[in-house]
């Protein structure tokens, strides 16, 4: 195998660790109390019959072992701090370390949602001062930070929709949703009560006008669409996309989870959204860590805004800042308290890290960088569609399929050469899809050895197919069983059920 | 720009690359009226320092170290400094969700380790690896338990977390989804007589929150049985996770939605927090959220990966059983450290004296005001009835640096002066008595 | 090769990265200042000829990059918190995080050394406890923080030796120092203007008391012992050891190094010993850091308190502290400030988490893990002395050099079996030493996976020499070549001189 | 003990297998009359919280929060935030001396950057891997002169740090070597003349400081032509590094002895901090302390490891260049990352900006009290004169939460009502000129 090609990476030793249950011993101990300064009590006489004997298999172990156990764990995972993550559609940026220390400053970790209004002017004033970012940076009128996730916002935004279209009479039966969309907007429109009504894209990429005049009508309330779309493309024709919804009645609902590629640039308010939501924790570079937590705040027009969640902020003619829960048209909670604040706080962070120059140059970073890969990469994979790339670029596999080799395979022999792979087979409309986001944290010395990987591999899958279908080669596990995961699930451990250990 | 990693010659290069004369060129897909020329309305670009100054003074003036008898689906407890600085590690917060279990072990191995230690907690048999918090968990809870019997209403208690059951409104109204209500007992547990009324041949389940609002421990067994009579399921919603250190496991549910904040998850003025539903084998299928499932490679090691993706939005689209994506992981990792910091015995000895301080409490609380709900058992929180409007009581303490109870009269006006304290390992018998004196004026 | 047996380790992908000077390009920056909030000046007029222009090559490079750079870097070094880190000597303990956390409260971490002594008392009350609970534990009447490390401490003690000795009329000339010592216990006699007798141990791997008594007389200024010794071995006739001394007016300086064996079962001020410092980095726990910042406090009996360096800590009628720089006597200052405080701060929260109970625990299971350790490998092994061991068990490779095998290559094959190895070729009494010390932060889990790689490499010794002597074979680089390192030193990057890039 | 990793039953078996009843027969070496059995003297065992509590009120009296214009050898600059994050890797601190250097690439890569921009800064050829601080580099410096030069003298400048002459008296009066101090001038420079006459031909360098304990910066070539017009050499001692950033190196010294902790080390109550050697090439061999070196391995991949350690203690013993052993290398590496973020640009203009804030301090003081040493160019510290006994400034200073400036009369009596006062960046313009104004009262 052509490991000495492999500039990025070498394979070094690992420590393995088991699961935490099987270093448990009765005994050992990670905790100690301070002494009870009140009359210690009886539990069986408070609780009488639902008093808890025992915990089961909770783990006994001791300090020493837990910060081995993570530690290690810790190891086996690829992350942003070790090197380029391209995955398509999930914008993985720098997540600057100023966030995670002001995020835990004592008086924000340490708030209770409930304590007085007067006494939490700072981070009402947070909130107040990142909304306030958000509907510039969109264009919109008004916003709600209390979605959790983008999908979380999908659905906030939707009943928006709903109660506007029904305080108009009517709630209307069906959204439509283009082929390259996300599966989280067709099971939004779901949970809404919304059927969903697919819209073809055309040669180009982009939603098709004339399928979109013909199949709007009184029965639809509204579009999501995602711009720029899944294929990193922008929708040049938006504004007629907008104007033939509302004709109709209709709304247009903006995913905005590609937004890196518009802050300060454009804004989705300017061309027509009537709502969108935004994800902090792509745009506003606050950590996935490891799959959450996100935010997901959704900005609207006018129009909609007296349907907006409770509560909402509102400054009080003395200046201070309080919450509005006399909202008799709103939509109503979306979720307990005011959302995910610690991720409202990061997200300000890197707003004032960046100011308005900052964050412009960072979306043209974005889009430069895509840019940079597609014209590099277009001669050894095949462009599916020519239109512009804006902050992110899709491939397909089509010509390293003939020899069997997989857009999945490819991913994962990119792991051999150091890198994280990109976002497989999404979007649907593209078969084999390589979707390949680089953000505007990589530096031209990362692309060009993502590049020289990529061609290496497309060599590789061409003289030796094998060795791609059968990456990784370097990792302490190969690839896994997911079938047999799924046949028969195990999700959980049992005390019998020790397996294979390492 | 300081997070940016190229230098004025790196774009130019690039530009030549790619044959664009200047960086606008690539922007020309967007209709030029809509090209923004001006800039954002955003602070300018500040130093580290000027950001850590800004929120550092916001932090001051947000009540840091005051005392609190808050609880009220948010709790105070220690947070071992283990958690921050373990969760602190790129390779866990700067990763995404594991799609590629090969370079993602980690992630997977901790989040296979919560849902393990959530089933034990739970006396469930297979727990999610997250939902977005308690609130959410309830409503998608209720829509599970519908997808399991076909059935198309639900009642809930009004001990139910009154946010949540705001939550649950919004989220079932559009899958004509009807919720009733049922009332409560001067015990303060769920009136079965009126639940016995609210339930028909068409309710999907029961949903009760056990310790309740009030912070009464209602009788799962019982409820379980009567809802079970009429084919519906028992759901039962845990806001205050440590009260499974003592408190009977409700292994009569079907589903179970548990809060994580009281495990090592800073309050935070209200999230992130992370939600978790733990449910019967049977029913994994209809179970919303993500699965991490053992497996093996090809050499036979052992290793985790996401599972039973079938259930998904990015699989079954408007089919999925829900619609959510991103999670909570970090926020279950964090749980999973602290419930591996305290462990079999801790958490039993940290519920012995959360107990104990809410027992003395609401004995000295006694003598001044009315502690309500007499003659069931309680976990860390109680309701107090004075003469006195409780907001007067917390603004006396406010001037003490003590933050008192969650006043309850916009939820439950019928109590009158009530307000609901909670006590926790936090709260020192010097604050308790302080406070207990100012109830008593 | 015998991977298969290898349970503790395996290989996976690990990230390459080169020197930051490589990264650098101009215009990149990972800085912003504040405003400035005075009058912008000319450097130029200000400093006129001693201007500097240009900084040559520092580095210029972005944010995510810096964080990259040490990331990756931290993944090629082996830590405690990955596992067991057997050093002899070094006392490799678990460093708590709660440490770490204290020691950066900002009231103690901003503290400027010359702000006023009333607003400094929270500082002087952590040292004043700290020392509090280091003079009962060791036994000794006064005591000095100074010091910024052991060999530090060691300078420090034999000075009040001189300084006490020369108040007796005769500072004398020589320092007994038996040859199992470490090699810092020479250089300071050295840089105390001492000459170095040495002194030979007997079979029992203790000092010679009779060669003792022999060599001691007037011109001796006293021996510095490390007790327990080097090889483990508490010196069972310590006090007639320090009775001969002080007979003939010497002193008895004792290497606290290894307190980890005695602290809470015994102490050195009941056993003879005069003056002694201690690791605050080895037995309190604080963090070696890739090489220091250590901390050597130094104790003493009564006769030799007036010597101590100043400032010392006095406590002040209205109870208040302060430090007292009013020492007629004192050797002097051997450090600028009052030594390294944040180590103070670490230290004093390890004494308060452990407790009276903990330490005593800690200490008997530092001793349990060394025998068990001894126990189990005696029978591969050659153990050169047979008196018993405390906290460390020293072997000898006798048996696997006859096959051409010697520690310092056994030690490269336990890299490969995911431990750090021992102590090499230390102390020198021992010839091929393994010098094995796994303090009481080992599980017997750990223990156990520690002794069957040792086993297996035993029977490697013997089977497969080679596979050995080539070791490491898992790492991402394999045997470094030292001897050309020396011959032709490269200390410092220099533009022209890129090399071998990874 | 929570950080133990034992069960008893784990403590059981091991005896068991050692043969041994009870864990006091592994203690039975020890004579029994000395064997201990009461307990420490210590507190006792304390949970976490409580740890954190203690030390959070030890902190809180320790003026936490105050505006301070002390320098004299300790610096409070700004720390970038990611310096923390990164040293906190359990992979750096957790780490011992890499003396395996096939599993500790990061510790020696991270110190040979350090080495090499130690060099760029100092104007250098080599750099060691760290002393303690810039007080015993002093003094190692002077030694290491008199084995280059096999003289046995050394003149040191009373502008010198006066802890640092203190330490330097203790180290080098036991290995019979005189040093002599040289007086300074009007413009607070070095007395050419009197050093002319206290310079011998068994003097082996002249150890000045530059910026110089008043701030003022030397002039280094001409010292360095004096001394070396009779044979000795010069050493320079650097307390405050940033002034690096704007100030000529000074390359014309043959050793200098930095003290790093300007670079991103905590004031912290004066320590832990960083001191560094940095020589000609040709002295290398006389010079103390670690080095990292480049070399390969067996496939010629460039690697790094410890090396020219026969100077060094456990080769050499009692011929060693000097006794030290553990150094400072995790506060090394905290520099290193300083002087990554701030770079070739950064470090000019932070200097910059402490220049100029000094500057207009210097300028306000003097509306109000004398600024000596006119004449000469300083860096960020100034001598103020005034009526009034710098205590009582200095106390009502306290009053408004500001720090004033290190009073001079202990080491400089000849100076009258003198303190020496730092200006940084993180000094306000606000705080200067409240600092001004209280000084002319
Ligand atoms: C285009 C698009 N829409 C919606 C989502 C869902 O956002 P979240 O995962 O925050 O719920 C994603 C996330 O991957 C996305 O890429
Ligand atoms: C026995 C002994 N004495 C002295 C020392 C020197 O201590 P330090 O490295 O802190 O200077 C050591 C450190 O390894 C040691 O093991």
């Amino acid at each position: 195998m052509s490991d000495r090609d492999i500039k990025k990476a070498t394979r070094h030793v690992n420590q393995n660790e088991g699961l935490i249950f099987e270093r448990s011993s009765p005994g050992k101990k990670a905790y100690r109390l301070a002494p009870l300064d009140v009359p210690a009590i009886d539990p069986r006489k408070l609780l009488g019959a639902a008093v808890r004997e025992d915990l089961g298999n909770m783990p006994e172990v001791s300090e020493m072992e837990i910060i081995r156990h993570f530690t290690r764990m810790s190891t086996w995972n690829y992350a942003i701090d070790l090197g380029m993550y391209p995955l398509g559609s999930c914008t993985m940026k720098y997540n600057a370390r100023v966030n995670e220390v002001v995020a835990r400053l004592r008086g924000l970790a340490e708030a209770h949602p409930y304590q007085p209004e007067r006494i939490s002017q700072g981070a009402l004033r947070i909130m107040k001062t990142l909304a306030d970012c958000l509907l510039d940076i969109t264009g919109m009128d008004a916003i709600t930070l209390q979605p959790a996730a983008g999908a979380h916002g999908e659905m906030t935004g939707i009943l928006l929709m709903k109660a506007y279209l029904s305080s108009m009479g009517n709630p209307r039966k069906k959204i439509l949703i283009p082929d390259s969309a996300h599966g989280t907007n067709p099971a939004t429109a779901a949970i809404c009560g919304y059927a969903v009504e697919n819209l073809k894209s055309n040669a180009q990429g982009m939603v098709d006008i004339s399928a979109l005049a013909s199949q709007m009508n009184e029965d639809i309330a509204g579009l999501m669409l995602t711009n720029p779309n899944t294929l990193g493309i922008f929708e040049h024709e938006i504004a007629k996309i907008a104007d033939i919804l509302h004709q109709k009645g209709g709304l247009l609902y903006m995913d905005g989870a590609n937004m890196n590629a518009l802050v300060g640039k454009t804004r989705p308010g300017d061309f027509g959204v009537d709502v969108m939501h935004l994800n902090l924790h792509k745009t506003f570079s606050t950590p996935h860590g490891g799959g959450g937590p996100g935010s997901g705040p959704v900005a609207c027009k006018k129009i909609l805004e007296r349907f907006l969640p409770k509560p909402t902020i509102l400054e009080k003619p003395d200046g201070t800042l309080g919450f509005d829960y006399n909202r008799p048209d709103s939509v109503g909670r979306v979720r307990m308290f005011y959302g995910n604040f610690g991720m409202h706080v990061r997200a300000l962070a890197y707003i004032m890290a960046n100011g308005y120059d900052g964050l412009r140059q960072t979306t043209e970073d974005a889009v430069l960088n895509a840019n940079y890969i597609r014209k590099m990469l277009e001669s050894d994979y095949t462009l599916p569609y020519n239109s512009g790339s804006m902050h992110e670029v899709v491939f397909s596999d089509q010509r390293q399929a003939q020899k069997g080799v997989k857009t999945g395979d490819i991913a994962k022999r990119l792991i051999d050469y150091g890198f994280h792979p990109y976002t497989v087979s999404f979007p649907l409309v593209v078969p084999g899809a390589l979707m390949i986001e680089p953000t505007e944290s990589e530096s031209l010395e990362e692309l060009d050895l993502f590049i020289d990987a990529m061609k290496a591999i497309a060599r590789e899958a061409a003289d030796d197919p094998e060795l791609v279908r059968n990456a990784p080669h370097s990792t302490r596990v190969s690839r896994l069983d997911e079938t047999a995961a799924a046949r028969k699930p195990v999700l959980r451990w049992k005390p019998q059920a020790k397996s294979v250990s390492e | 720009m300081r997070y940016l990693p190229k230098s004025p010659s790196d774009r130019e290069q690039m530009l030549r690359e790619i044959g664009c004369k200047s960086i606008d060129e690539l922007f020309e897909p967007i209709p030029e009226q809509y090209r923004l020329y001006r800039d954002l309305k955003v602070p300018r670009q500040m130093a580290e320092s000027e950001v850590v100054d800004y929120f550092r003074e916001r932090s001051e003036t947000n009540a840091a170290g005051y005392a609190v008898f808050l609880g009220a689906g948010a709790y105070h407890h220690y947070r071992p400094v283990v958690i921050d600085s373990l969760i602190s590690r790129g390779e866990f917060f700067t990763a995404y969700t594991p799609y590629q279990p090969e370079i993602a072990q980690g992630t997977l191995q901790a989040i296979f380790e919560f849902q393990t230690m959530v089933c034990e907690l739970t006396g469930m048999e297979v727990a999610n690896a997250s939902m977005y918090d308690g609130s959410t968990g309830a409503a998608e809870a209720l829509m599970m338990a519908c997808r399991v019997t076909g059935r198309k209403s639900a009642v809930a208690a009004r001990t139910v977390h009154p946010e949540y059951r705001e939550v649950i409104h919004t989220y079932v109204q559009h899958q004509g989804l009807p919720v009733a209500e049922c009332g409560y007992l001067e015990n303060g547990r769920v009136d079965m007589a009126d639940l016995e009324k609210k339930i028909t041949d068409d309710t999907a389940c029961v949903l009760i929150q056990s310790p309740n609002f009030f912070g009464t421990i209602e009788d799962v067994a019982a409820v379980a049985d009567l809802a079970h009579s009429k084919g519906a399921l028992l759901a039962v919603s845990i806001a205050e996770a440590l009260s499974l250190g003592i408190v009977r496991p409700p292994t009569e549910a079907d589903i179970v939605s548990m809060e994580s904040q009281s495990f090592g998850v800073p309050l935070g003025f209200g999230g992130p927090y992370a939600g978790v539903l733990a449910t019967k084998e049977k029913f994994v299928r209809q179970m919303p959220g993500r699965l991490v499932g053992e497996t093996h490679d090809r050499n036979g090691k052992r290793g985790f990966v996401l599972t039973l993706a079938t259930r998904e939005q990015h699989i079954r689209r408007e089919k999925a059983t829900s619609n959510i994506c991103t999670n909570q992981a970090l926020i279950a990792t964090m749980a999973t450290i602290y419930m591996t910091v305290y462990g079999r015995e801790g958490l039993k000895e940290l519920a012995g004296q959360n107990l104990a301080k809410a027992a003395y409490a609401a004995g000295e609380f006694a003598k001044k005001g009315k502690v309500l709900f007499p003659g069931a058992p309680r976990f860390n929180e109680f309701v107090v009835q004075t003469q006195e409007d409780p907001h007067d009581i917390n603004n006396r303490l406010l001037e003490k640096r003590i933050i008192g109870g969650f006043t309850l009269s916009k939820f439950y006006p019928e109590l009158g002066n009530a307000s609901l304290w909670c006590c926790t390992e936090m709260n020192t018998k010097g604050e308790i008595d302080t406070a207990a004196k100012a109830v008593g004026r």
